[in-house]
């Protein structure tokens, strides 16, 4: 009970996003030094969190000293860690690396922009921790309208594309409080243990069954799964570019993590795939968002929306992975999210620094861009090699686990489509790399500036993106042990091996 | 996109009237929800928190990091608002001023913002005479629904209420204002920055509570600790501690109500409103 | 038939929200206006608030408020007579999230309207195809 | 609780949510919708959530209508649907 780093966690960052909402009012300066002391220490609880349950086992955390089912109850298990230090160290560094970009275009709301970038934060890393079905439906909330409200700061179409996502994402909040509400009525808990402890004998309900159905669906929206992405495209591309390469990679990702966590936690494996045997249906629908994801992509024209669609359909891959029902997906899946967390980080940031430079992100204006942003450009190329799966990236393995546990459930369509999209994915990456390497320099839009000049970013730009560029071949030789120590013991027992 | 709809809201139905079958009957008192947690609730808080009104104890203790995150929600709804709708550098626009003496109107078409003088007063564009019974019946109103707004966040111990409900009435009095007046009186006697520090205040007001717990050696929001300052017994510092977020979570939801008011019937301009 | 009567009889609370929940969604999906979507979308969450209410319910139970005569320790309080708080603790959050989504959507709909000078879905569409 | 009442009232709520989403003007919605919220705030006091009744009276019926006439001031009472 003394340990009191699970709720630091989620407070620290809370306190400093009314201050530097107050400040905002009183001394501007101030603003953003506090928004990065409150991610940082948000970045370096979680780290000590995660240390801790490595050495310790599970932290358990009651708040308000109220035992869990009465209360609320955090538990942080590895596979919580492992996202909380994910979700709040990319967020840290993302802050780091787009602080000229918001100081151009939030001049005058600073103080509002970081306070709400505080608050998304605060309510991701909630949902990761949490322990409690309602208080995810509320961080979840928290995390959605921060969401709102950041997305709609960007110009042109932003205000429309992110109502369109608050619809969108209402609805799936919406049908996850249904889904938690069947729940509710049918166990009279709220807490996951609890509620998983109860449900055991509850499996052949009808009403569960439509708990499930309901939560899926809304976490479905909410993470862009295929037919339920519309919103996510304008979403993500109208976006100002500092809020773009934080909230795509982190959003959907945690949503993600949501899903499996109420997959093994709360309904049990057994239910998943024994009583329901949904296994092989998500598989075939992650299949066809693969597959669709990878086509749409093929034919954009604008580099932020085609790592949308690429988003699209890497969702798919985590989804059919956890849904393969043996070790060796479920494995994949939850190695995708770190994985994928930090590759579409590292794409959006390029993306982010070329639209700081450049002004626009269509792929016709691109051209001549190695000459003009070597450093970005080399970003780029190592976050696109590890999103086709390169060997010595991180992305390679994640692949790797998919595919074998593809060939173990003998799903050989979601093996065809895992290859078919990586050879779309060769073909949108060297598209660019083309368009940037060898395009006519003069002839694109040129911004005053000689074709030959190198205009690179400033370093305090470049610097994350080269820490997170290695992070994806760090990652990819650490992969060994990352599973054996922190993936393997938490996939569930019930699944083959 | 009509047929649409139509399909996916019956398939919606369909299976919630098929999950309904094995609901327990609408009432009961066997139901799992009547019997698993709550029961606990209703037998324990009033000797474990002395509040009698169980909604308060559950919201602001047993779940009070619920209510923290709701109090957030809120928070976020009025940044939210700020940051999408205020206008800071606004050229200036269309005016119109109303000689008092005399009753003329003036429109002053951009060009410089005149002084404030006694002899003029700024009114709105579409502005119609004002109506004296409104007006008087609003003012001497309004102190009456503060008082009651007080009321409903100190009493919500002991009746229905607290202070989610008792700032959104706070908040109303002031939107009152602002609509049988104009919108400059109201924001002359609640300028924004006042309401903008208070919106952040409130809610750190509820998370420095929990901190405080902290600092006492308790867990987070455990106001037990609170015994230590406030030199009562554990029991009674539990219901001083729900007060107090209460006063935190009245002070934040009356400061957004207001600021989103304000900012969405100007239009993020703060001059002239509904 | 015979047996579908008393079901609905005592159930009738959570069919009718049922009903309410399709309004609402309905609305927002196949409504073209931006304000009445949003109006939809509260219709869709106070049907879930009546939901959880429902749950909540017991028969013979009054307000959750316990009497002031009893004193900790001297009695026990018997749950059957109280309704359940539980779930007005949860609707009296899910009400706060609505009110909150529905200032930041009408925010962006007075700004969608700023630049198109307009509220109609297609309209604004229409708009945006043709720059 | 008088169950007739409450089947009255829950009728009642249905009615006005269908005029809500079938009024052709904005205003109107926004007020119509003040309705519904009131009624729901009645069905909510009969079920002994006073609570969730209270709030919903100042919120629902109150605060957000409010808001609701504010947006369309700012913006139109023109709807198509």
């Amino acid at each position: 009970m003394n340990d009191h780093t699970p709720a630091l966690l989620i407070i620290l960052p809370l306190l400093f996003a009314f201050m530097v909402s107050g400040m905002a009012w009183i001394k501007k300066s101030l603003c953003y030094p506090l928004a990065v002391a409150g991610s940082g220490l948000c970045a370096f609880f979680s780290i000590r969190v995660f240390t801790h349950v490595l050495r310790h086992g599970t932290m358990q955390y009651s708040l308000g000293g109220w035992e869990a089912p009465w209360g609320i109850g955090y538990h942080v298990d590895l596979l919580n860690g492992v996202v909380l230090v994910a979700v709040s160290v990319l967020a840290f560094i993302n802050m780091i690396a787009t602080r000229k970009a918001a100081a151009i275009q939030f001049p005058e709301k600073e103080g509002a922009f970081y306070a709400l970038y505080l608050l998304f934060i605060v309510g991701l890393v909630g949902i990761v921790a949490t322990g409690d079905l309602f208080n995810l439906y509320v961080l979840l909330e928290v995390a959605s309208l921060t969401s709102y409200a950041l997305i709609a700061l960007g110009e042109g179409r932003a205000p429309l594309s992110s109502l369109n996502y608050l619809y969108m994402g209402t609805i799936g909040g919406c049908f996850y409080l249904l889904g938690v509400g069947y729940l509710y009525i049918m166990t009279g808990s709220l807490n996951m243990a609890d509620v998983a402890s109860l449900l055991r004998p509850l499996y052949e309900s009808g009403a569960i069954w439509v708990a499930f159905t309901f939560c899926m669906v809304g976490i479905g929206v909410k993470m862009a799964f295929f037919p339920l992405h519309v919103w996510l495209p304008n979403a993500y591309t109208y976006a100002p570019s500092a809020v773009s390469s934080l909230i795509a990679p982190l959003m959907t990702k945690v949503m993600v993590y949501v899903m499996i966590r109420l997959m093994i936690s709360v309904f049990c494996v057994d239910f998943a795939f024994s009583v329901l045997d949904l296994g092989s249906a998500m598989v075939w629908l992650s299949i066809l968002a693969i597959v669709m994801g990878a086509a749409l992509a093929l034919a954009q024209k604008n580099l932020k929306r085609l790592f949308c669609y690429i988003i699209v359909s890497e969702i798919g891959y985590m989804v059919g992975g956890a849904w393969l029902g043996n070790a060796a997906g479920m494995t994949g899946a939850i190695l995708h999210i770190l994985n994928d967390a930090l590759m579409t980080i590292c794409l959006f940031l390029a993306a982010g620094t070329i639209h700081y430079r450049i002004n626009n992100l269509d792929l016709d204006h691109l051209q001549g861009l190695f000459g003009r942003m070597p450093v970005t450009m080399a970003c780029l190329v190592a976050a696109g090699l590890s999103i086709i799966g390169v060997p010595p990236t991180c992305g390679f393995f994640s692949k790797w686990y998919l595919i074998t546990g593809a060939l173990q459930a003998g799903q050989y369509g979601f093996m065809a489509a895992l290859l078919f999209s990586s050879l779309v994915n060769v073909i949108l990456f060297f598209r660019v790399f083309e368009i940037g390497y060898y395009g006519d320099p003069g002839h694109g839009h040129m911004h005053g500036s000689s074709p030959e000049t190198r205009t690179e970013a400033p370093a305090a730009m470049l610097a994350p993106l080269l820490i997170l560029s290695a992070g994806l071949v760090v990652m990819g030789v650490f992969t060994g042990s990352i599973v054996a120590a922190v993936i393997d013991p938490i996939i569930p027992a019930g699944l083959a091996r | 996109m009509k047929t649409a709809g139509i399909i996916i809201v019956l398939l919606a139905g369909a299976l919630l009237l098929y999950a309904t079958r094995d609901f327990p009957p609408w009432g009961a008192l066997d139901s799992p929800a009547s019997t698993h947690v709550s029961p606990r609730y209703l037998q324990k808080a009033m000797e474990e928190t002395a509040v009698p009104n169980v909604v308060t104890a559950v919201l602001a203790d047993y779940r009070g990091f619920d209510t923290m995150f709701e109090t957030t929600v809120i928070f976020c709804a009025g940044i939210g608002c700020f940051i999408l709708l205020r206008v800071f550098r606004q050229r200036p626009g269309d005016r119109y001023y109303r000689h008092i003496a005399t009753e003329i109107t003036l429109h002053i078409k951009g060009g410089r913002i005149p002084k404030k003088s006694s002899e003029f007063e700024r009114i709105d564009a579409l502005w119609t005479p004002y109506d004296l019974i409104i007006k008087t019946v609003c003012r001497i109103l309004v102190p009456f629904i503060q008082l009651f707004a007080l009321y409903v966040i100190a009493h919500g111990h002991h009746s229905p209420g607290g202070g989610f409900q008792g700032g959104v009435i706070l908040g109303a009095s002031v939107i009152l204002l602002a609509i049988s007046h104009n919108m400059r009186t109201a924001i002359d006697r609640f300028s924004e920055k006042t309401n903008n520090l208070l919106m952040a205040i409130g809610v750190f007001i509820y998370t420095g509570i929990g901190t405080v717990c902290i600092l006492l050696g308790a867990g987070f929001l455990d106001y037990r600790s609170l015994s230590a300052v406030l030199f009562v017994d554990k029991i009674m510092a539990r219901s001083h501690g729900i007060f107090g977020v209460e006063i935190g979570v009245g002070i934040t939801v009356m400061a957004v109500m207001i600021s989103i008011y304000n900012n969405l019937a100007s239009a993020g301009k703060q001059d002239e409103g509904l | 038939m015979s047996e579908l009567i008393p079901l609905i009889v005592a159930k009738y609370n959570y069919w009718l929200y049922i009903i309410l929940m399709m309004i609402g969604l309905y609305a927002m999906i196949a409504k073209n206006n931006l304000v009445k979507k949003l109006v939809g979308m509260n219709i869709f969450q106070t049907s879930i608030i009546l939901f959880y209410v429902s749950i909540g319910c017991k028969k013979g139970g009054t307000i959750p408020i316990i009497h002031h005569g009893i004193h900790a320790g001297r009695h026990v309080v018997d749950p059957a007579h109280y309704v359940n708080p539980l779930p007005h603790v949860l609707m009296l959050t899910a009400i706060v999230v609505s009110v909150s989504t529905l200032g930041v959507a009408l925010a962006l709909a007075v700004k969608i309207y700023n630049r198109y000078k307009t509220l109609e879905e297609d309209e604004i569409l229409a708009r945006l195809r043709a720059k | 609780m008088i169950w007739q009442l409450d089947l009255a009232i829950l009728t009642l709520v249905i009615v006005t949510a269908v005029a809500t989403i079938a009024v052709k003007d904005l205003l109107g919605c926004a007020i119509l919708f003040g309705a519904y919220s009131f009624l729901m705030c009645l069905l909510w006091a009969i079920m002994a959530a006073v609570d969730v009744a209270f709030t919903e009276a100042s919120v629902g019926a109150g605060v957000s209508t409010v808001f609701f006439v504010a947006a369309v001031f700012r913006t139109t009472r023109r709807t198509r649907d």
